[in-house]
């Protein structure tokens, strides 16, 4: 202890005891929730009531804290440091006779505000207690341990609103030039219609026959119709002929395809 | 811990029961605080030395007795239970509104358009068949019912629209329904643009959003 | 659908209210099936037409003074529970609640004294900025929950405690905290600015930013 630096604080020479004190404050440093909990704590050992305390001391007490904590390489978060500003600004205008120059708030009125602050925060931790400390549901005091079931009798009512009712036919009777992925039936040929209609022609069909005869009257001359003709067609005639039904040949590239009956 | 020995006479009060209504009243609280029945034997190793929960029980039964709430036994356990005879209060009524599905309100355009419609016509103007529970939902409504069968074949029967259904939208009769010529005049026939477009009317989006097109088919009924 | 018009006896029967011992039975038993208090409001839309769930539960409570288990008031809400003085036999069903931090008491503890809070209040108070965790853990047990915003620039949220809070407390309503009276007439729960351009505690700004606009506008009621 003898290295205190006491020169430092010339004006209050702190007591063993609140050298001690804070000496305890400083290794439970990271148990504090900042400053203001840090001045709350320092407070006390003033063992005066709050609204009497002593602002200036507090000062000092903090200040040294901070040194304290310097001397011991502790580091302290920033707010801490921003306190220690602050308060020596304030310990200053507590000493310094008042500047009529100077604007703002007198040290006077900037204590007065620190110590409401410091009574306001004992406060909220006095009635924190307060609550904590009264008869507890789940502890003290307890609900209806089973629990009845309620049945719920839930009923849907469904509605709607003429504007649904008129966008809804409206939305129908429109659909047709938008509609997506619904094929035309009128132009497709079918493969099963194709298969159909071959197994009834390949009967007369002894000697090689163009493909192209075998397409369904009416489905020659749209290109979109032929074009599904000829190929539900071929695929119905490579079906047969998979059935040993008929033969097929093809001379050349896109060269006519002619069918015959397999004898 | 340690404990002064207590003296003969604090001895005596410390074995002494609490008086019957206070042990009444602990019956009481542990019946109705314990989500299971509770035995005599239980009651007695939870309250003070001493107590008779047997004789509590009868008291706290006889207080109970026509009340809202009764002390009932269950095999060698007793418990609190509401009052039979109100059972009917542990009912609780919702009603929910809910929006029509889309395929409903599809549904109830075209046969108020259309009436009679036949379930066949419905088909063929939605493009989509028509699930037995839409058509039952709309019935249940009462906002369609049937109508005289068509004299086509099959006899097929028809569907129209009720004086619910009128009185539901606000119209006289089905006759009153904007025509299509309105429909677009109030521009609710704005040509839908091609699926897969972004430019969206702002009215339309939120149709377009939450309803993909056949989706909610699959979640009819 | 048709009904025969009632009689004019049947109609004075019909909305003829039960008398007032079976309405006290009604509100006796819904309550004591009931873990959550019920408001007066749902009480009647329980009970049959014409009850008068008020006065009803003016007898009941009377009638449960004194007893093991109390008829107990929650804000606008009515519910059971057991006597507190009888806690101790009911060791085997108090649930373990978590345990709060410091932190947490005293974040609570300003919500429920100086509600509506904002969280500048709370840090200007505690004289450190309160972490989220904090504040979720609070909503998460539903004692606190998102109130009116302030009419303050940059309209901060606000916080206020639950009736679970006041449930869970014993407590009538906000205004019954301990030594609230006390408290105001000392002008604790002013919220004094500080003085000058020194503000001490957190940056206020850090509040404004990390409260993304609208979000909390969901909570708000």
């Amino acid at each position: 202890m003898t290295d205190t630096p006491q020169d430092l604080f010339p004006e209050a020479t702190p007591t063993v005891a609140e050298r001690m004190a804070a000496e305890a404050l400083i290794v439970d440093v990271e148990g504090f929730e900042g400053p203001l909990d840090v001045l709350l704590t320092l407070s006390r050992t003033q063992k005066v009531d709050l609204r009497k305390i002593s602002v200036l001391e507090l000062a000092h007490q903090y200040l040294a804290f901070v040194q304290k904590a310097k001397q011991l390489r502790i580091e302290l978060a920033a707010d801490y440091l921003v306190m220690a500003a602050w308060l020596a600004f304030l310990k200053s205008r507590l000493l310094l006779p008042p500047d009529p120059t100077e604007d703002g708030p007198t040290g006077e009125e900037l204590a007065a505000h620190l110590a409401f602050q410091l009574e306001r925060l004992q406060a909220m931790r006095d009635a924190a207690a307060r609550l904590m400390a009264r008869d507890r549901l789940g502890r003290d005091f307890f609900a209806r341990g089973q629990v009845e079931e309620v049945t719920r009798v839930r009923s849907v009512r469904y509605t709607a609103t003429l504007l649904d009712l008129m966008q809804g036919y409206a939305r129908i009777r429109t659909r047709d030039e938008f509609r997506p992925f619904v094929m035309d039936r009128d132009k497709v040929f079918t493969m099963e219609q194709a298969l159909e209609r071959m197994r009834g022609l390949i009967g007369y069909a002894a000697d090689w026959t163009d493909i192209a005869s075998y397409l369904p009257e009416g489905w020659g001359s749209d290109p979109v119709r032929r074009r599904s003709a000829t190929a539900a067609t071929f695929a119905a005639s490579l079906e047969l002929v998979k059935e040993g039904h008929l033969e097929i040949r093809q001379s050349d590239t896109f060269a006519p395809i002619h069918l015959r009956k397999r004898s | 811990m340690t404990m002064q020995p207590p003296t003969e006479e604090e001895e005596q009060s410390l074995f002494k029961a609490p008086p019957m209504g206070e042990q009444e009243r602990m019956v009481e609280a542990i019946l109705f605080a314990t989500p299971e029945a509770v035995t005599v034997k239980e009651l007695e190793s939870r309250m003070p030395h001493g107590c008779d929960a047997a004789e509590a029980l009868a008291h706290l039964r006889k207080r109970y007795e026509g009340r809202g709430v009764r002390v009932v036994r269950i095999d060698d356990a007793w418990a609190m239970r509401t009052a039979p005879d109100l059972g009917y209060l542990m009912q609780k009524e919702t009603v929910e509104t809910r929006k029509l599905s889309r395929a409903a309100i599809e549904t109830l355009a075209i046969i108020a358009y259309h009436q009679p419609a036949t379930r066949a016509e419905i088909e063929e103007i939605r493009g989509v068949s028509v699930s037995r529970g839409t058509i039952d939902q709309l019935l249940e409504m009462e906002w369609i019912r049937f109508g005289r069968r068509k004299m086509t074949p099959g006899r097929p029967v028809t569907f129209v629209v009720t004086p619910i259904f009128l009185d539901h939208f606000g119209l006289e009769n089905a006759r009153d329904l904007p025509g299509l010529k309105e429909l677009r005049a109030a521009g609710l026939l704005e040509n839908r643009p091609p699926v897969g477009s972004f430019a969206m009317g702002p009215d339309r989006e939120e149709d377009e959003e939450d309803e993909a097109p056949g989706q909610s088919e699959l979640f009819e009924d």
